[in-house]
């Protein structure tokens, strides 16, 4: 008698089953078609890749060994990127954390949520080279120009980073601070940030990174750094100066990631 | 008839916006009139496309001075043909720019008290923006933009126009092309600009191809822009939708010379400058500089 | 005035799932009310209704706390956080936040008195940490104030859940299977507390538990649901064999056995009430005072 | 006695919280020292914003009204654009989910974690316009070049974020999995992504975005893409066609922003 | 041969808490034992490194599992997957993956004898799927197979988690507190279930338990932790009120009447054990069959 029940509630099950793989089966089914279309207007040629290869190879030798020549200058222009990214990251972070928190859709009323979504998402969209010269006729070129302009664009990213992850997080908890009678801040202090601490940390050192490497708007308002002076040995063809200054952003860029990795353990 | 395939790259000089449909009906014209099959690459910075000559990937380029130098040297190109203006100029000018509201009224001015000046410059291999005005106006002057201003802000020539007409910067580099953008676009923010100093004139913007590219081939390409544009109005109309352009002049590498120059004047005092060199590697770096200079003097003279 | 107070309550979840189903019942203010049922027989649906964590079914229904409604025809109202803060909810997963301390996690019971710059940077006062320390004593993990909620036993988990909802200083505790993972001297600990509080302090409690014996025991009322609707509600001494056996199926012949030897001891108990409320280990009454809600005193 | 039990043990955690208490002032101490110190390099000037906010407003009422005149322009470039994304992002996908989960600590051994990370952080930090030459003398100028090189960054930046979401876990499901003897491959598919799903997505889509907004390195291959046709506009003070090539953007950010709350919510 | 062999077990947290001190123990094949203790006093800790989950203390020590060495002196061996296949464990915490359908978390119990490409695509065998839902249906949560697991409640995760551990068909089962969140008529099947593989079958359980009757009724043999350390290992009726007084503190008068009782029971219990042998639900055995182990069945 158990293995009948079994079976009609697995034949029953299985009518269920198939309306999703059914649903799940079109998904594929359509992405695989814009990867198809996709492909033409991507002019991609993978066979290509296998016709000249010992071109790479030869532009890549050029930029061995690195040349550390001039790595005081390096080292300067190291210190400016870095102060210039940690501004317009903190001061993003400022904006983010509440903007973030309003566009999760979980934490704030959908009237609340989406239009802040769409804020960030024009944060992000509108080229920060149009954020750039916005502040430049504000005040002027040089570092500060640079600060602004990528605390606005790194908002928008930070903040919709921020709310997915809160979007992701165990109900539960939050659930267990609620049910004390606590405030919405409450819950999301006690509730929610615990919860997504680790996330929120390694997002925001990855966009740090990420600013020290956007060498474009620090360049374009006048503030020199280390993205400006890798894009001049790259457009001078000075290629074992600009592996020189590569290996340093990796460096960095490592550090960072250690860091996070150091700070998401510690911390929390 | 056999058609050989060339790839054509196209970069936003200093002196014009590369605008692909503005571009296209050129290359169209192009490949009908030649029977080549030309493709045309629009890019925003010319160091892809000049590795790309170097590895054979691009044959023709339309580049600024400053990098057409790099495609001859490089990329074993060479400067054939140039554009010419509707104007009848041969060229463009850099500028030293300043708001009308200023206290800075003249060159001299701004020479004379360069110590409390902030200046705007261009990017280190901008023409118009570093190159001409490091030497013409500064170099000739006895200053140096490193060491003789209050600050030095080197960005691009559309942050430095934007910063001149806010009046958030007391002078910068600029070039007439520019200008004469936003002259067009925005005539009331024009008339906030005002010019201090005209460089001596520019050569427009050259085209390059490969050294060895088929005697065939070069014919081809030579007698097309030879004559484009010179009777027929559809043509001229096209190459003045580009920037203002009327036609295109037979060039050689000799155009470039005055910018070799310009450029080994600036290393020679990039070199003079460095504290970390020791002073015999100095030495012998001038004097390989010093002679490479006066190489170019007997070209030029020539 | 009634504690509680449901009308008409369904609930149909997303999945077309009837969990709860006109589900009627009061409870007045005093009262303490074992609910029982099988597993899956919406006990936990029916708690979590009462705190407004879920909106039941867009029918008209009602849900009233102390005389303050918190949802109306399946629109839970505005005020429910106020509202919250008189009833403390022990979850059956616990619901702990398992990166925070154990004291963090008991503190987060006292938020709802505490200055918005205390909360904010984690300061609570002394006497709201004493307070904390206090039930945690009273649970019998005081020693693991400092540790992560996460590293605890599942016991000790859930006697930290507990510890939150005393510090809460509630009127109502709403107790899902407080004691499913405690051993028996553990779960007589908190069984005694939670009497102690309703009978000395007029704490209102409704704890949905499995075992039949200790709702025999501690409780006066029991509620049992089965399939998301009410099928007993009356004194627990009259929970019969065949009650039980309705609630948790046919085939439990020796449940009935069970059931019945419950009976015996639930008599036996009954006898001994009177010394009992004595003889009550006077360690719960000693805690219990502390954890007494302030407004249920006064008004008292 | 227990009111003293209670006190005695609240001393002696005083005693573990103020250690704890006084590594976080150190932190905190840390951290503000370290702005201070940028606050110079970065020439921060805030007074400077509210000097001339008429110039902002001066320069931003030219972007109005947006001109559309060459939309059939920009529309045909915006599909070039995203064949591009779609195709660098895709490729990155494939790349980037086993990278991640090797670079996961709680996932893969010290040994292999560390040196994939640190490969991943070279991904990143190696300059996009490096990566774009290197394949521009392979396969020549054209999307596909742009392609390969959104490639190679993306992954090093999903890597690093897959990996982070995946040690963020709740353990007690993977472990759930790894109890009934499942190998590792099994403990990751069925007990990792279901929980990490919903925010890889979310990883995947905001890079498919920012691959969309990246318009530098399409560019610069000679891909062309709508980031030229910005650039161009805004490099010739044609503010009200940046206008309008940026409100395209927003919109498609805004679609994919959607698109990802959508899949999320549906898929997982 | 033993089924699970411990030598001088010893395991401090990271936090300084000795957890395990020194544990030794032999268990049989096919025997089955409660494991019962006071809240924290290590039972979990104990399972979990049983299966290898948690690595002890670096000090010389062992694990055997079915003759196959788990772990030795601190040092998990590599080949742990492998010999996890042939024992299930069920967790205090259920640890079902929540966004994954109930039947897909039973049917993860059957990765091992499933082949890569299948696993990989989620396509399980006919055969495969049968006996999960049988397994599901035992547990009698078997209209719930399509659900997630996360919307289950409470007791109804728990049978999810042990129908899991049914369709790995393992040789020992070590369930933590596997009837906590039950109610009386799903515990007994449970345990019935649990009893009739280890009878029928041969199969090796360890049940870690909070109901000293349970216990009582269910397992011959009866280990007693405290602070960690073994302080009773013998047979079930040999559990003195001085023994339980011992394990859950010193202050309960009433657990003793409690325990008591239980004797009482026990006793009552061992006279009808003969009958209840044949007596016992023939459900319970019509199901074992299906997850009795293929190796033991062999072997037997
Ligand atoms: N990961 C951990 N880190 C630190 N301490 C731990 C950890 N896991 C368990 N402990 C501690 O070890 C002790 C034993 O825990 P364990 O979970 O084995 O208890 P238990 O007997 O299963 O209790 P319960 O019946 O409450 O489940 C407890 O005091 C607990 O706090
Ligand atoms: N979020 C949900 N989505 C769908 N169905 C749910 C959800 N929560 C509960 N259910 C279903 O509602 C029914 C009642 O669940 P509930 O948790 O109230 O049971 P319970 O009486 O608490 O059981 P237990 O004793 O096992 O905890 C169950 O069948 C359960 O599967
Ligand atoms: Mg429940
Ligand atoms: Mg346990």
């Amino acid at each position: 008698m158990n293995s009948v029940d079994a079976s009609r509630l697995g034949s029953t099950s299985a009518s269920v089953a198939s309306k999703r793989s059914w649903a799940s089966m079109l998904g594929w089914i359509a992405l695989f078609a814009v990867l198809g279309l996709s492909w033409q207007s991507a002019d991609m040629r993978p066979l290509d890749l296998l016709r000249d290869p010992g071109n790479m190879v030869r532009f890549g030798r050029d930029f061995f060994p690195p040349d550390f020549a001039e790595w005081r200058t390096y080292l300067h222009e190291m210190i400016v990127t870095l102060a210039v990214a940690i501004w317009g990251t903190a001061l993003a972070l400022v904006c983010a954390v509440p903007c973030g928190l309003l566009s999760a859709q979980n934490i704030a009323p959908v009237w609340i949520a989406q239009p802040v979504r769409r804020m960030m998402d024009a944060c992000r969209a509108i080229n920060e080279m149009v954020f750039a010269m916005l502040f430049i006729v504000a005040v002027g070129l040089g570092p500060f120009a640079g600060v602004l302009a990528l605390w606005v664009h790194t908002t928008g990213v930070l903040a919709k980073l921020f709310a997915e992850a809160v979007e992701a997080i165990d109900a539960r908890p939050a659930e267990g601070v609620r049910a004390t009678g606590a405030s919405g801040l409450d819950e999301i202090v006690y509730g929610v940030l615990p919860q997504v601490m680790p996330l929120w940390i390694s997002f925001a050192l990855y966009r740090f990174e990420s600013n020290v490497r956007s060498a474009m708007v620090v360049g374009m308002v006048g503030a020199g750094g280390i993205g400006v002076v890798l894009y001049e040995a790259i457009r001078s063809f000075n290629y074992a100066q600009t592996a020189a200054v590569m290996l340093m952003v990796i460096v960095i860029v490592s550090l960072i990631d250690l860091g996070s990795a150091w700070v998401r353990e510690r911390v929390i | 008839a056999y058609a050989e395939t060339l790839n054509f790259g196209i970069i936003s000089t200093d002196s014009s916006s590369a605008l692909k449909q503005r571009w296209q009906p050129l290359i169209d014209d192009l490949n009908k009139q030649t029977g080549l099959d030309v493709k045309a690459f629009f890019a925003t910075d010319y160091a892809g496309i000049i590795e790309a000559m170097r590895f054979n990937k691009v044959q023709i380029g339309f580049f600024g001075n400053a990098s057409a130098i790099e495609a001859v040297d490089r990329s074993n190109g060479e400067v054939f043909a140039k554009v010419k203006y509707k104007s009848g100029e041969a060229g463009y000018y850099s500028l030293l720019i300043t708001n009308v509201n200023s206290k800075w009224k003249s060159v001299d001015q701004v020479l004379k008290n360069s110590r409390e000046i902030n200046l705007g410059f261009g990017d280190p291999n901008s023409t118009s923006g570093t190159l001409v005005p490091s030497y013409y106006l500064l170099a000739k002057n006895g200053l140096s933009a490193k060491t003789s201003f209050k600050s030095v802000l080197p960005s691009s020539h559309e942050a430095n126009l934007l910063a001149v007409v806010n009046d958030k910067i007391d002078v910068a580099t600029n070039n007439t092309d520019m200008l004469d953008t936003l002259k067009a676009q925005h005539p009331d923010r024009y008339k906030e600009v005002r010019v201090l100093w005209k460089s001596p004139l520019i050569p427009s913007d050259p085209l390059v191809w490969r050294r060895d590219l088929p005697q065939a081939t070069k014919d081809k390409l030579r007698s097309f822009f030879d004559h484009y544009a010179e009777k027929d109005p559809r043509e001229q109309a096209i190459m003045h939708a580009i920037s203002g352009y009327s036609g295109f002049a037979d060039s050689s590498n000799a155009q470039l010379v005055p910018i070799r120059q310009m450029a080994l004047f600036q290393k020679k005092e990039q070199v003079q400058s460095d504290a970390h060199m020791s002073d015999a590697d100095k030495k012998t770096q001038l004097a390989t500089l010093d002679q490479k200079l006066s190489e170019l003097d007997t070209v030029a003279a020539k | 005035m009634d504690a509680i107070r449901i009308e008409r309550l369904s609930k149909t979840f997303g999945n077309g799932r009837k969990a709860l189903d006109s589900i009627d019942l009061k409870v007045g203010t005093g009262e303490m009310v074992a609910l029982i049922g099988a597993s899956g027989s919406g006990k936990s649906t029916l708690l979590r209704h009462i705190a407004g964590f879920t909106a039941p079914d867009l029918e008209p229904s009602h849900i009233t706390l102390l005389g303050r409604p918190i949802q109306q025809n399946g629109r839970i109202v505005r005020e429910v956080r106020r509202i919250r803060r008189d009833v403390a909810f022990v979850f059956q997963q616990f619901n702990l936040v398992g990166r925070l301390s154990v004291r963090t996690n008991v503190l987060i019971g006292a938020l709802s008195r505490v200055s918005l710059w205390r909360r904010l940077v984690g300061r609570f006062p002394t006497v709201e940490r004493e307070l904390a320390m206090q039930s945690l004593v009273a649970m019998g993990i005081g020693e693991h104030a400092n540790e992560r909620a996460s590293t605890l036993s599942g016991g000790q988990q859930q006697r930290a859940a507990l510890a939150r909802a005393l510090v809460q200083r509630a009127r109502i505790v709403l107790a899902d299977e407080p004691i499913a993972s405690l051993d028996p001297e553990s779960s007589r600990r908190v069984m005694d507390l939670l009497r102690s509080l309703n009978e000395d302090h007029g704490l209102t409690a409704v704890v949905s538990l499995h075992q039949i014996d200790v709702a025999m025991k501690y409780c006066a009322r029991t509620v049992a649901l089965r399939d998301g609707r009410v099928v007993f509600d009356g004194p627990t001494d009259h929970l019969t064999p065949a009650v039980l056996r309705d609630l948790y199926g046919a085939a439990a012949d020796e449940l009935l056995t069970d059931a019945e030897a419950a009976e015996r001891d639930a008599a036996w108990e009954n006898a001994r009430r009177a010394e009992r409320v004595q003889a009550r280990s006077n360690e719960a009454s000693a805690h219990s005072a502390a954890f007494a809600s302030a407004a249920s005193a006064a008004g008292s």
